[in-house]
């Protein structure tokens, strides 16, 4: 078809091995817990806000249960908001307060608690779905941006600048808004609260943070006569969390990688992958789209070298979705334009790269990252390379184009940054259009041969991390060169094993509601 | 956002955070010591955290800076006034209703672009048929009488041609500017206009890229128009300045 | 090959028609001389130098003549030499201190005349040729770059600053250097004499200017292990006389179109016919390579409505060049990147032109121009317009390719916008080098069907010019849109008809040298 | 060219033209008034012919501003003094060389990236193995120890670690630096040295993009390395550095 000759045989070996590698794992996360999940059940039925002490509720109550964590805290909580006729959010509070203490006996029936918080969830999830179809009705009136969708950051630190700046990109022609946090804040175990005005590189993902962007977005997608799509980052010790608030707030998208946290944050394998499946099953469910994290895979590795490892996650990200209920439209699977500016032929590789990633994921928005690590202090220099980057794009048909900054060696993207780069990619796209549709590939030329190297170099080690088990090899260091251990990394004291007794009453009703209840039977 | 208009300064990603970029070359070899002379010069600018983002060698002992850096000074934006063009911007199809309706006849216009200046497409864009991004030039107005004289027109020949229609404007189109020769041409037709004891009746109107109303004043013209002109633009003044000038408005 | 799927005959029809056309004029260029031409074959015969009113010695004398041009200047020049034992210097300063006069009957026989005349013309021959052996031993010791040849232009005004600026473009990369002229100087029936350090938007080509300059670039051909090449401007009132001057001081290329002086600068068709005849001839015989000035037709009209005027006029240009001896290789045959930027697909177009012309003239070095039209004060969408430009001249194999500048919009480069464009150039082609042998044009699609287009356009056009005439269909503003009547423009009281006894020593011996005695014989 | 060191002016075409490029927004919407604001804005640096070639509205009542203009000030670049990295560049062979010749022992070397900055590449480039763009990293030369404790290491930690290894030079990477969060941490990390006594005897190093040998010893390091150093520069200034204070040079 395009001419790169790739073996659907291959292809299908590589979705095989993909999933038998992701299945080993299916049993640790079926048999585990962790403090964010059920955090995230506890937000899921409405809990939010802060104590006295600026603690978050949600962790005050987890707190407060842990002996019982095993069990899920759901149970325990709507016994317990039946017993003393409070709300979640009083309950909690009181607790906080010391006010009252719920670890020991109830005397609210099971049934009845079950009865109760069926009704919680039912409603919260009716909210969920109610927000997923505002969503949905927003873009069938307003409609929205032709693919490759315009994905431009904003990321002063300062909430209210960054609504100035996404307003801004909008009008400009943006078609998604992602907001980047605050250094340092996937390692927190709980969430700011509340609107802020103070980070590092970045801006904190709170609940009243996700609020404001997306009115002001509302607002401006009205004015764009498009809608404007809103991202933030699900990665890091609160990754279902996020999503929750993510669901709540019509986020549209979420970075969400399953094993990103692991290596390129140090968090504890075993709670990355319990956590990136619940907060899937939540991104399927409230039909948002996920943004996996190949990219930071090139920026310790060369891309000529690791454009394999790229292919491989995209694979094993794509067999965990498909797993907790995503669609393939909801899996912006990832990778970069990252090879040497310097190398001859470069150009060729990333686009036989991105040509080939197409190819192989034909239903999936591919989500195309920037040059980033070889962009420096020549901004001019720069600004063609995204030249360049935006022609793969419109080229190879991307689903979310990620727009390059001219001044990413520098700083945080300027207003006039993004302008630039929306500029850039509005020319390059729309005088090369139909250049997809212009040309074939080659089949013996270097773009095509590129292509099927790569396809066998990935099926090379995807059979060895079968053999050798996914959690060994990340051990063993396969990926990024960074070696985990199943002990190591932050978070493992917020892991806990389930009890006979465990429940988490909304994994259940979105594992019905997705339509994969088999399916999830074997996850959780 | 708080702006406050007395006191503008650049904006990077926060108010008055003064960011700027500049670009520049220096007649020292790259190394330590030429990216410190560049620093330093920025600084002497008014600039804080001066940052030389890029120094390249260019050949011939002469080395490329990109830096970036934070103005320490603002301006009062209330105190900066420019002289706009006051006219109301009409369709082709007003103008030509408006000109009935005001002379009862066509207006006469003269233009070229003069010196040794042979860029004829700015004023053939104004003047001609076929215009310019989608707006016809003044030939295609019915109410227009339009010549052109194309390039490299000394004045003499413009402003005779002028006199001789009894032209109701003249438009002169400059677009080299290379050590100022637009400016020199440009006040040589004026000077030349001045003795001539047509000014009374003749509105004169300069044009280029590097022109604005602003310029165009100074040196003596009722109009100046800059890039990003059109004939529906110039038409409109010229029609408003004939009819203040007729009803003495 | 290409999948452009062009027709054969097609092609062979145009070539036909542009034959037919050209040849419509070869009688009028027959029967004619021009002061210019005269004036070269004094330069050619060794004249050089200025009076004490800085009126240059090849004026003087054809104006001392001006009643003998019908018989050419060359036989009475060299009987006077012989009758006053001068050298041609010494005779032409008499001359213009009104010493001697020579217009009037001299004693040296015609025999013994053409004796003298022949071995002035044999010896100067030999220098061209040697001036001509001299470039070819020097790019076969020290290489050349691999074309895409970068080509940059040096335009302050100052020579001294051309020079260092020349200098420093070579060394970051340069293959070409051309010294832009002064505003005007096309428009002068003489050539300035000596340095010159002052110009508008150019630096005045004199004989000194470009000696002083191809010292300057053997000498950085040498740092840099490269032959840099230099080009000067022969279009204007004294075309054949800087073809000589270029000549003699070994310039390796030359503006030099058929048409251009006509349509761009309103000089006579007839006097720019005949002068480009001859001009070509001395190029021919010197090595150089002429570039053709087709970008000057989309200054003014739309590129994509103007497309086939550009195939047009190249191959009436190519159809002159081969009549006045020039291989191939030496036809730098014009096109340029000039659609609308903000048009959908344009890119396309614009390569599709390219790679279209690239099939039709398969052993010329193209010369690509860069955008300009379409360049504004957005430095940043300027330079990537560039590397868009770029990109179609790597893919399309581009012989020569013009660098556009950044700052096109605003002055003539700055030293650092040359740099600027040698880097982005450089970039572009390392980083895609062989993308053209990478895909195939898909033969349906619209770079292919584009092509096909312009071709039947071509055909049309240039069959209506036949019909007509050429000078007719000048006159009747068919190219350009510009009128010229055989009448009007500049130049035509220096056309003389020629005489029975006419005679230009240099045309005979240069076609004999160049083994196109007969097919000369029909138009000089 | 006469170029006069004493008085430097940047080149566009001609020398001394003082020909600069410069862009920046401001939070004033498109038109007449701000480009004029724009233009007066650049002319209060101290510029001339200030041209404002491009205004574009970026949205939200805000003007992208290019200008090009012609500075009137010079510099005394004899006067601009830099404090360079003052050793030898040598290969690795010749390091391990020296090593053995002037301390028959290996050099120590830990480093990290200190605060919540979690950019390991660049001190990876410095100290692994494999190092950056064709230049192995310390790991590598046989002369030396080196223990790279990666990103997000706090500065007790690092300490602790040089002072359990009696190491001979401390790296300390900062890549991120908004807020001057770089000089905050860097700062922080020496005033906990000082107190520990370990400064006699072991070398302070920094690095980082936006560090230079000048910044650092500001800071209170013996030395910084900007962008585009390698394991070879750092190699061989430890060395030098190492012996200088041994012999008391
Ligand atoms: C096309 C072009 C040419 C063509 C001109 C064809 C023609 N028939 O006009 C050719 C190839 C012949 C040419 C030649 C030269 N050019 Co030229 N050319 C250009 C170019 C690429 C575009 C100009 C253009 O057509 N713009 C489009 C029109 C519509 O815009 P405009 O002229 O600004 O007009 C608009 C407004 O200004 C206004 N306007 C203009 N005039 C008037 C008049 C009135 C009364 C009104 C109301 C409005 C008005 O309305 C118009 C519509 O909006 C520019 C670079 C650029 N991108 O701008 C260089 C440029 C203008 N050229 C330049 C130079 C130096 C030359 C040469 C001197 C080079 C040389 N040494 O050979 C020659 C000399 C020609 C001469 N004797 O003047 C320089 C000028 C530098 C400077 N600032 O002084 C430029 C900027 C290129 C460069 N960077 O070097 N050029
Ligand atoms: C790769 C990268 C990442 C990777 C880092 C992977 C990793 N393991 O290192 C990932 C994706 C994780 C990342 C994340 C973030 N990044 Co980051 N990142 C970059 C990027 C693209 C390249 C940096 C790089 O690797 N350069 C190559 C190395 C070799 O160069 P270097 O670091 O300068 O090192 C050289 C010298 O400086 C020197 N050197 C460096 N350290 C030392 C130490 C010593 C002792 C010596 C002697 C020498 C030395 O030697 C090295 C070799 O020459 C830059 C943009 C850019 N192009 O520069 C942004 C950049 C640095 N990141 C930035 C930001 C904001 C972030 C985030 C905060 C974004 C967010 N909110 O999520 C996060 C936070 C991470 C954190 N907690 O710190 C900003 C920093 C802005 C600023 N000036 O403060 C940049 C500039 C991008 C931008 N424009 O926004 N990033
Ligand atoms: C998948 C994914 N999650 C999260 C992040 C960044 O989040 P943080 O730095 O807060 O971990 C990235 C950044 O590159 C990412 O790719
Ligand atoms: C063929 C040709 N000759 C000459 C020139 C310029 O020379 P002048 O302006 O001196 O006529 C050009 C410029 O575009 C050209 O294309």
């Amino acid at each position: 078809m395009s001419g790169l000759n790739l073996s659907k045989d291959k292809i299908t070996e590589l979705r095989i091995l993909a999933d038998d590698i992701t299945s080993q794992i299916s049993p640790l996360i079926k048999s585990h817990t962790t403090v964010t999940v059920e955090r995230s059940v506890l937000r899921l039925m409405g809990l939010d806000g802060v104590d006295n002490d600026d603690v978050p509720l949600p962790n005050v109550l987890v707190n407060h249960l842990s002996g019982e964590l095993k069990n899920g805290v759901a149970l325990k909580t709507a016994s317990a908001m039946l017993h003393y006729r409070l709300s979640i959010n009083e309950l909690a509070e009181k607790i906080s307060n010391k006010e009252i203490d719920i670890t020991g006996d109830l005397k609210t029936s099971t049934s009845e608690a079950l009865d109760f918080l069926n009704e919680i969830v039912e409603q919260q999830l009716e909210t969920i779905l109610q927000v997923r179809s505002d969503r949905e009705s927003m873009i069938s009136s307003l409609g929205e941006g032709s693919m490759p969708w315009q994905y431009v950051i904003v990321a002063t630190g300062n909430i209210h600048e960054d609504v100035i700046q996404a307003r801004a990109a909008a009008l400009k022609g943006a078609d998604i808004i992602a907001v980047i946090r605050t250094t340092g804040q996937s390692l927190l175990d709980y969430i700011p609260y509340g609107i802020t005005t103070e980070g590092f590189g970045g801006t904190y993902a709170t609940q009243a943070n996700f609020k404001l962007m997306r009115s002001a977005l509302d607002e401006v997608s009205k004015e764009c006569g498009r809608y404007i799509r809103l991202v933030n980052y699900a990665s890091g010790l609160c990754m279902p969390e996020i999503v929750v608030m993510g669901a709540f707030e019509r986020l549209d998208m979420m970075l969400n990688d399953s094993m990103y946290g692991i290596l390129f944050r140090d968090i504890n394998p075993v709670r990355t992958f319990i956590d990136q499946y619940f907060s899937r099953m939540i991104n399927a469910v409230s039909g948002m789209i996920i943004n996996t994290g190949e990219d930071n895979y090139l920026t310790t590795a060369d891309a000529i070298e690791g454009a394999h490892t790229v292919l491989a996650s995209d694979l094993i990200n794509e067999s965990f979705a498909k797993a907790a209920g995503l669609k393939p439209w909801q899996m912006g699977l990832g990778h970069a334009f990252e090879i040497n500016p310097d190398i001859q032929d470069g150009f060729l590789m990333e686009l036989s790269q991105a040509l080939m990633l197409r190819e192989i994921f034909p239903l999936s928005p591919l989500k195309y990252m920037p040059p980033t690590k070889f962009m420096s202090g020549d901004i001019f220099k720069g600004y063609i390379m995204n030249a360049l980057f935006n022609l793969v794009g419109v080229w190879s048909n991307q689903g979310i184009q990620l727009l390059g900054m001219l001044t990413e060696a520098m700083h945080t993207p300027f207003l006039h940054d993004r302008y630039l780069a929306l500029e850039n990619s509005k020319y390059v796209m729309n005088n090369a259009r139909h250049i997809g549709e212009s040309f074939t590939v080659n089949p013996d030329g270097p773009v095509a041969l590129r292509a099927r190297n790569v396809i066998d170099e990935t099926l090379e080690f995807l059979r060895t991390v079968k053999d050798e088990g996914l959690l060994e090899s990340i051990t063993d260091g396969k990926f990024a060169d960074i070696s985990r251990t199943v002990e190591g990394g932050k978070g493992l004291s917020g892991v806990i094993k389930k009890s006979d007794h465990y429940l988490n009453p909304f994994a259940k009703v979105m594992a019905d509601n997705l339509k994969i209840s088999e399916e999830a039977s074997k996850w959780i | 956002m708080d702006i406050d208009n007395k006191s503008i300064k650049p904006y990077g990603d926060t108010l008055n955070d003064g960011s700027m970029q500049l670009s520049f070359t220096l007649p020292l070899p790259k190394g330590a010591h030429s990216t410190e002379v560049a620093r330093r010069f920025v600084a002497q600018m008014g600039m804080n955290e001066v940052e030389v983002v890029l120094s390249n060698d260019i050949g011939e002992g002469f080395t490329f800076f990109v830096v970036y850096a934070k103005t320490s000074q603002t301006i009062d934006s209330t105190q900066v006034h420019v002289q706009e063009i006051v006219s109301k911007k009409w369709s082709r199809e007003v103008c030509n209703e408006k000109i009935d309706e005001y002379f009862h006849r066509k207006v006469t216009v003269v233009g070229a672009c003069i010196g040794e200046d042979a860029h004829t497409v700015g004023i053939d864009a104004i003047m001609n048929m076929k215009g310019y991004n989608g707006h016809y030039g003044l030939e295609r107005y019915k109410g227009f009488k339009a010549i052109n004289l194309g390039a490299q027109v000394t004045p003499e020949i413009l402003l005779k041609k002028a006199v001789e229609l009894n032209a109701d404007a003249i438009l002169v189109s400059q677009i080299v500017t290379q050590r100022d020769i637009h400016i020199q041409n440009l006040t040589e037709f004026v000077e030349l206009a001045d003795t001539s004891g047509i000014r009374k009746n003749t509105i004169l109107i300069a044009g280029g890229p590097r022109i604005d109303n602003g310029l165009a004043l100074e040196l003596g013209y009722d109009a100046g128009f800059g890039r990003g002109s059109f004939a529906d633009d110039v038409a409109s003044y010229i029609i408003q300045e004939l009819h203040r000038r007729l009803t003495g408005a």
